[in-house]
């Protein structure tokens, strides 16, 4: 049956693989992290001890009861099966260290939402700033501020967010008081809809989302611009401007519809992988986002919750590549026919 | 049009392969070659294509002679040089040397028949690699196959066989590939061939990137090369024309099939094969006077070729398809003195019955 | 090699990165003949040679840091150790890339999708938590440990690209015709294959190096740097946030920063440059 | 597609309208010179052309790759990108006005880009090199034909509509292919929806530059057919650009042979290939394979293409040419009427005529005998 629907095969084919990588992808983080020859248990309660400033009696049985708890009794494989049966079954990830007991999925669904309001909304913008920043440098390219752009695009792009954060910190929130760096909104105001706290998140979000948008819009106007050179230099460009058409339509219908479909899987892949986000950025804006809570958990050593955020992280990548695999034939004809032929 | 011939005699196919009659052993073979490729058809059917289906030829350099493999682009025909070269294993039947069958060669055998067979490329801009100077493909051919004995020897031999394909060595020698035309990056392509003086060239389309005025210094030396030589080509091409010029014999490929054979100077005054005689209508000649004056029917070119076993490959653009073309695939018939061609016409039992186009 | 040598005749980017980064390397190089007059024979990351948060001073032009470290020698010797990391993992980085992208691509069948799941799950799983966790491992975090755990990361991006760039080279004509010349496998990928990978080596390199240099960063600002030397890294982690800004110690956060991007933009004019050798259509200034 | 316009060139004047025997002048050439400015220095691609197009005349202009024509006809249609730009020269284009049937002469190489846009497809209309690829992949055959329908004659859809099937089905395709997309149809029917395209408004001149390059041979036969059904059902002038001399033997009524950026000889085409003047179009002649003729063996003609970096000096041709003299090596021929009465001795033939023939060749100047 599958020799006959090669269209059906190639989607099984793309299915088995996205499991398998993540399935892959998942059991190298899991055995690396429980391989480090550290004891999670023992740190814990040593930052409990800091916290409380007291020393904690009969660890031995103790110390026993949370690693049960923990998941961290009997041998690897053991641990790994246990881990993968909540997972799957139950959708626990297991208890965190940094609150317990809140379980880790209750924390990452408290702080997703942050992560993906910054990162996703920065993200986007810096696409589509970029789509049409890249057109016009692409477009306009004799000129001399399409060759400047370029070059500032070029240096721009590989620099972490980090960086360019620390600047912005330093002339915008620190010596002009401008905007505020520290934290996602003001304590004075209690979440909610209220439009003080909206307000407050906005402009607390300004900085951390600039210092990624500086970038990733850098990224994309390079990759735009090379993208409309190469469909400039194509023949049915020519011909479109042979027909004597205005230089608006062609640019609209001709070069950017050429662009948008491959911009547009790029753009799927990018927001998939804005779960690892930009961890230092959380911890410059001090941004209770997932990647803060990565950077605290690893600290620590909080094993279940590095995995599950990790997990997390995997399976949106990879989601995101299977989407754009699945969604692919449907949109382009061309793709739809080569399947078939392939 | 030309009459179909009255006389059957249906080529038997033991005297097919030897057909071409040349008296030496034939130091190239190909046996019923196939060559078969996977598509998807559409999303219902998924079929094996044949691009090259049993197609059978020799190649012997008593008495060297020129071949010339003509067919559209798709027709197989640079699937068959790749499989001739020993480059892409064929599916089915055999591609022999001396006799013996190419995966079963010893190492000596291999090297025997690396240095006897040798190809010409189609793309003059792809052939060189950008990072060395033009004259290293010389230089690893006369290494490779010990041609020279010292360093200056090897110079020597490699100026003279620049020579031999009218380039001055001053010209060419410690240049860069993308510093020479395309005329001169084929014709280095021969002074190799020059060097390595292989008994048979299988060249594919190697003059189809080069211009009018330097291709027939090209084609000029491929003649001499048989001529003063003795060296065998099996000249690939899509273009009667150039075909013609060299002279030989012609084998028609159509759609992976060889359809009609012969000596050129008969194919093209009489051809048999309906598909040849509408070739053979499509090539504008440079005569003025003699432009087409009967009008193409669009159908017959745009309608599509078939690859079923069983069925004559040309029937969907035939205007002489009989029923039984699309119940078997035809044989190769005489139709004079060496001239062949697969076409049921040539049968008297089914000449009668021309379904009209 | 021709290709740097075009490309340093037609790309002012190119021209741009090598000069910014040798000026950079001279500096990294000469850095000992600075700082030896300021702090003696002593190691620059040993605490104490000074007081701490002195301001500016004629003996300590750019101050001195919490740990009592002169800021100009926390600069260089900084500058030696993060470009000295970089450099190290860069090149363990792309030579690994370099056999794995070969293998796959040129043995294809089995080993090349076996090779490019486990390259593709590598570069599935964000690095940065399992940098941490190995880092935070080690037992002594020293240079070359820490390019080592930096280059386990970043050698999937070069394998991926050697591999398509050798896909597409084992397709020439130039290679069927050394095949027909009776060339051995390996003599074709060393003599015919790899020295028009050259560019792209140094791409691969440029990129992992740039990748590393990153990772060191990132690892460091959260205190995580290597025990027995001074990072670029490691000094923004001593500006303990903006408490040596209120001291108007400024350098010790700048400096850094701006070095690193410095080293960052130089390295990726560079590429650019490359990049454009290969593709000449992606100049500004089309036809130069 | 910045172009820089010739300064001196007066805005569009209407000169007066020259008569050249039956045939009334539709484009004027004159002097055309398109330089590309590369690392290397200037390339001169086409470096002073001149040569007229009559009206309802099919004009086949030939040359081996690199002499310039392709860049000849981009640059007269103004579609020359940076670097490359449009030196000097005029091309004045006798446009027929649709309500007042006057023509009026407008300078192509001048005028500005708005102006050109107007008249293109309207009154010029073009089908390039990769025809193959020159629809659009990622929308219908009839989105990209309507909207240059639209773009110049303001019709309904439904009216631009009706007027693309009927070019569809003037080119002999079935009215399914509109709806189609570029890659689900073959080599040739893409040929024949670009030149249907290129005819929907009926334009005064067509430009084909190498339509037929990449197609097969029977594929070729049919196009070039239904090039001469369309040009003599909408009375269109056609130029044609070709490298393949027999093509031009089959279509063209009159005939430009180019070498090095220049026009060597210009002539009908029974004369031109009857009774080549310019030793280059002999060359060229000689060399074309035929199968209705006599095998016999061709030299061709040896030597390099030169570079248009720099040209040789005098004649271009001159270094290799078996007549080059030093006159040939120092002088460059001007393109000039065959006159019988000046020209040397051994340049006569017999039966050889000098009607509407030109060419670039001292051997047919006083020249040749000093």
């Amino acid at each position: 049956m599958l020799k006959r629907h090669p269209l059906l095969a190639y989607y099984l084919r793309k299915f088995a693989a996205y499991l398998f990588t993540i399935w892959g992808a998942f059991t190298i983080t899991f055995f690396v992290f429980r391989m480090l020859p550290v004891n999670p248990i023992d740190s814990w309660v040593k930052a409990l001890e800091r916290q409380y400033a007291a020393k904690v009696e009969g660890g031995g049985e103790m110390v026993n009861y949370y690693k049960e708890q923990f998941g961290l009794n009997g041998t690897l494989p053991e641990q790994y099966v246990r881990y993968l049966y909540n997972v799957l079954i139950k959708q626990d990830l297991g208890p965190s260290f940094i609150n317990f007991p809140t379980k880790v999925q209750d924390l990452i669904a408290q702080r997703l939402p942050w992560t993906v309001a910054l990162l996703g909304t920065s993200v986007v913008l810096s696409w589509v700033l970029g789509l049409i920043v890249g057109m016009l440098a692409g477009w306009f390219r004799e000129s001399r501020i399409s060759g400047a752009l370029t070059n500032v695009a070029i240096s721009l792009s590989q620099i972490p967010p980090y960086l360019i954060a620390v600047f912005l910190v330093l002339f915008l929130g620190y010596q002009l008081r401008a905007l505020p760096y520290r934290g996602a909104w003001d304590a004075q105001y209690p979440i909610g809809f209220t439009w003080d706290f909206i307000r407050s998140a906005l402009t607390h979000a300004i900085l951390p989302a600039m210092s990624i948008v500086l970038v990733s819009v850098a990224g994309w106007i390079l990759s735009t611009r090379s993208l409309i050179i190469t469909i400039l230099g194509e023949d049915y460009l020519t011909y479109a401007e042979a027909k004597g058409l205005k230089t608006w339509d062609i640019m609209r219908r001709y070069a950017l519809r050429n662009a948008m479909l491959p911009q547009a899987t790029a753009l799927a892949l990018t927001l998939g992988a804005v779960m690892n986000g930009t961890l230092l950025i959380e911890i410059l804006f001090v941004y209770p986002g997932i990647g803060e809570l990565l950077s605290r958990s690893i600290q620590l050593f909080d094993f279940n919750t590095i995995t599950g955020v990790v997990l997390l992280s995997i399976v949106s990548v990879m989601t995101a590549s299977l989407l754009v695999d699945l969604a692919l034939p449907l949109i382009d004809p061309r793709i739809r026919t080569s399947i078939q032929a392939a | 049009m030309a009459e179909p011939l009255a006389q059957p005699a249906v080529a038997s196919s033991a005297a097919q392969a030897a057909g071409t009659a040349p008296t030496g052993a034939p130091i190239l073979e190909a046996r019923q070659v196939t060559k078969e490729f996977v598509i998807g058809g559409n999303a219902l059917r998924r079929g094996r294509i044949a691009a090259v289906d049993k197609v059978s030829l020799t190649l012997s350099d008593q008495p060297p002679q020129i071949i010339s493999l003509v067919g559209e682009s798709g027709s197989g025909k640079t699937t068959l040089s790749r499989m001739l070269l020993g480059l892409t294993p064929p599916t089915s039947g055999e591609v022999l040397f001396r006799g013996k069958n190419l995966n079963g060669l010893t190492r000596e055998e291999w090297d025997l028949y690396r240095s006897q067979v040798q190809p010409v490329f189609q793309d003059p801009y792809g052939i060189y690699n950008p990072f060395y100077r033009i004259e290293r493909v010389l230089e690893v051919a006369a290494r490779n196959f010990k041609l020279a004995s010292s360093r200056d020897d090897m110079r020597q031999k490699i100026e003279e066989a620049l020579r031999a394909v009218d380039l001055r060595p001053t010209d060419i020698i410690g240049r860069y590939p993308h510093q020479l035309s395309g005329g001169e990056r084929q014709r280095v392509m021969l002074a190799r061939l020059y060097l390595l003086r292989p008994r048979i060239i299988v060249a594919d389309e190697p003059v189809s990137m080069i211009d009018v005025a330097v291709r027939t210094l090209f084609l000029n030396i491929l003649i001499d090369f048989r001529d003063k030589y003795g060296i065998s080509c099996l000249f690939i091409t899509h273009n009667l024309s150039t075909a013609y010029y060299l002279g030989g014999r012609i084998m028609v490929l159509c759609f992976g099939r060889v359809v009609e054979q012969g000596e050129i100077d008969t194919v093209i005054r009489n051809p048999a094969h309906p598909y040849t005689q509408q070739l053979l209508r499509s090539v504008p000649s440079s005569d003025p006077d003699k432009r087409w004056t009967d009008k193409m029917d669009m159908r017959t070119v745009e309608r599509p070729l078939t690859h079923e076993a069983n069925k004559c490959v040309y029937i969907e653009r035939c205007p002489f398809a009989m029923p039984v073309c699309s119940q078997q695939r035809p044989p190769d018939y005489e139709v004079n003195g060496s001239q062949r061609s697969a076409c049921f016409l040539h049968d008297p039992r089914y000449a009668g019955r021309v379904r009209e186009a | 090699m021709r290709f740097l040598s075009s490309s340093w005749k037609n790309s002012g980017k190119f021209r741009f990165g090598v000069v910014t980064l040798a000026i950079i390397l001279l500096i990294a190089i000469i850095a000992p003949f600075i700082y030896r007059p300021i702090i003696g024979n002593v190691s620059p990351a040993r605490p104490g040679t000074f007081r701490t948060w002195e301001p500016p001073s004629a003996r300590n032009p750019f101050g001195t840091d919490g740990h009592g470290r002169d800021i100009l020698t926390d600069f260089l010797a900084g500058l030696q150790s993060t470009l000295a990391i970089g450099f190290i993992a860069g090149f363990m980085a792309t030579s690994f890339g370099v056999v794995v992208g070969f293998v796959a691509g040129y043995r294809g069948g089995r080993v090349d999708t076996a090779l490019t799941t486990f390259a593709n799950m590598l570069l599935v799983i964000p690095s940065y938590p399992i940098l941490v966790g190995l880092t935070l491992v080690t037992p002594q975090k020293t240079l070359l440990s820490m390019a080592f755990i930096l280059a386990l990361f970043s050698w999937p991006f070069a394998a991926r690209t050697i591999r398509a760039q050798v896909l597409s080279m084992r397709e020439q004509p130039y290679v069927e015709l050394a095949k027909v010349s009776k060339q051995r496998d390996l003599a074709i990928i060393f003599t015919e294959i790899l020295p028009n990978l050259m560019p792209y080596l140094l791409m691969g390199f440029a990129f992992s190096t740039v990748g590393a240099m990153v990772g060191e960063v990132g690892l460091a600002v959260i205190g995580l740097g290597p025990s027995d030397i001074i990072t670029l890294g490691m000094m923004i982690n001593y500006a303990q946030g903006w408490s040596s800004f209120t001291r108007g110690l400024y350098g010790l956060l700048l400096a850094p920063i701006g070095a690193l991007i410095l080293i960052f933009v130089a390295i990726t004019m560079i590429n650019r440059g490359l990049e454009e050798y290969l593709n000449p259509r992606l100049q500004n200034v089309t036809g130069k | 597609m910045k172009t820089t316009s010739t300064p001196a060139a007066p805005a569009a004047p209407a000169p007066a309208r020259r008569h050249d025997g039956a045939q009334r002048e539709l484009l004027r050439i004159s002097d055309m010179r398109i330089w590309y400015t590369t690392v290397a220095g200037e390339a001169k691609v086409v470096d002073g052309v001149d040569v007229v197009i009559n009206r309802n005349e099919l004009f086949g202009l030939a040359g081996e790759s690199g002499c310039g024509k392709s860049t000849l006809v981009e640059g007269v249609l103004r579609l020359i990108k940076t670097p490359g730009y449009i030196k000097s020269g005029q091309a004045i284009f006798y446009r027929t006005s649709p309500d007042t049937g006057q023509e009026i002469g407008v300078d192509l190489a001048s005028i500005s880009m708005s102006e050109m846009r107007r008249l293109r497809w309207s009154h010029i209309a073009y089908v390039p090199q990769g025809a193959m690829n020159s629809l659009n992949p990622v929308m219908r055959i009839e989105d990209q034909i309507i909207d240059a329908i639209i773009e110049h004659s303001k019709v309904s859809r439904r009216e631009a509509r009706e007027k693309m099937l009927e070019r569809l089905d003037m080119v002999g395709l079935p009215a399914s292919v509109a709806r189609m997309y570029p890659h689900e149809l073959s080599g040739g029917m893409k040929q024949r929806v670009t030149i249907a395209a290129s005819v929907t408004l009926s334009p005064e001149l067509l430009v084909a530059d190498e339509p037929t390059t990449a197609l097969d041979v029977n594929v070729q036969r049919v196009i070039l057919q239904e090039l001469k059904d369309i040009r003599a059902r909408l009375g269109l002038t056609i130029i044609y650009v070709s490298h393949d001399m027999a093509v031009h033997a089959e279509l063209a009524d009159r005939m430009g042979i180019m070498y090095a950026g220049v026009m060597m000889e210009v002539g009908a085409t029974g004369d031109v290939f009857k009774d080549p003047l310019h030793p280059y179009t002999q060359g060229l002649i000689r060399s074309i394979p035929d199968i209705g003729k006599p095998r016999v063996r061709v030299e061709g003609i040896p030597g390099l293409a030169p570079s248009p970096l720099n040209w040789p000096a005098g004649c271009r041709f001159h270094p290799r040419c078996p007549f080059a003299k030093e006159v040939c090596k120092r002088e460059e021929p001007k393109l000039a009427p065959l006159d019988l009465a000046t020209i040397a001795p051994q340049a006569q033939r017999p039966g050889r005529h000098a009607a509407g023939r030109s060419v670039a060749c001292h051997l047919y100047t006083e020249k040749w005998n000093e």
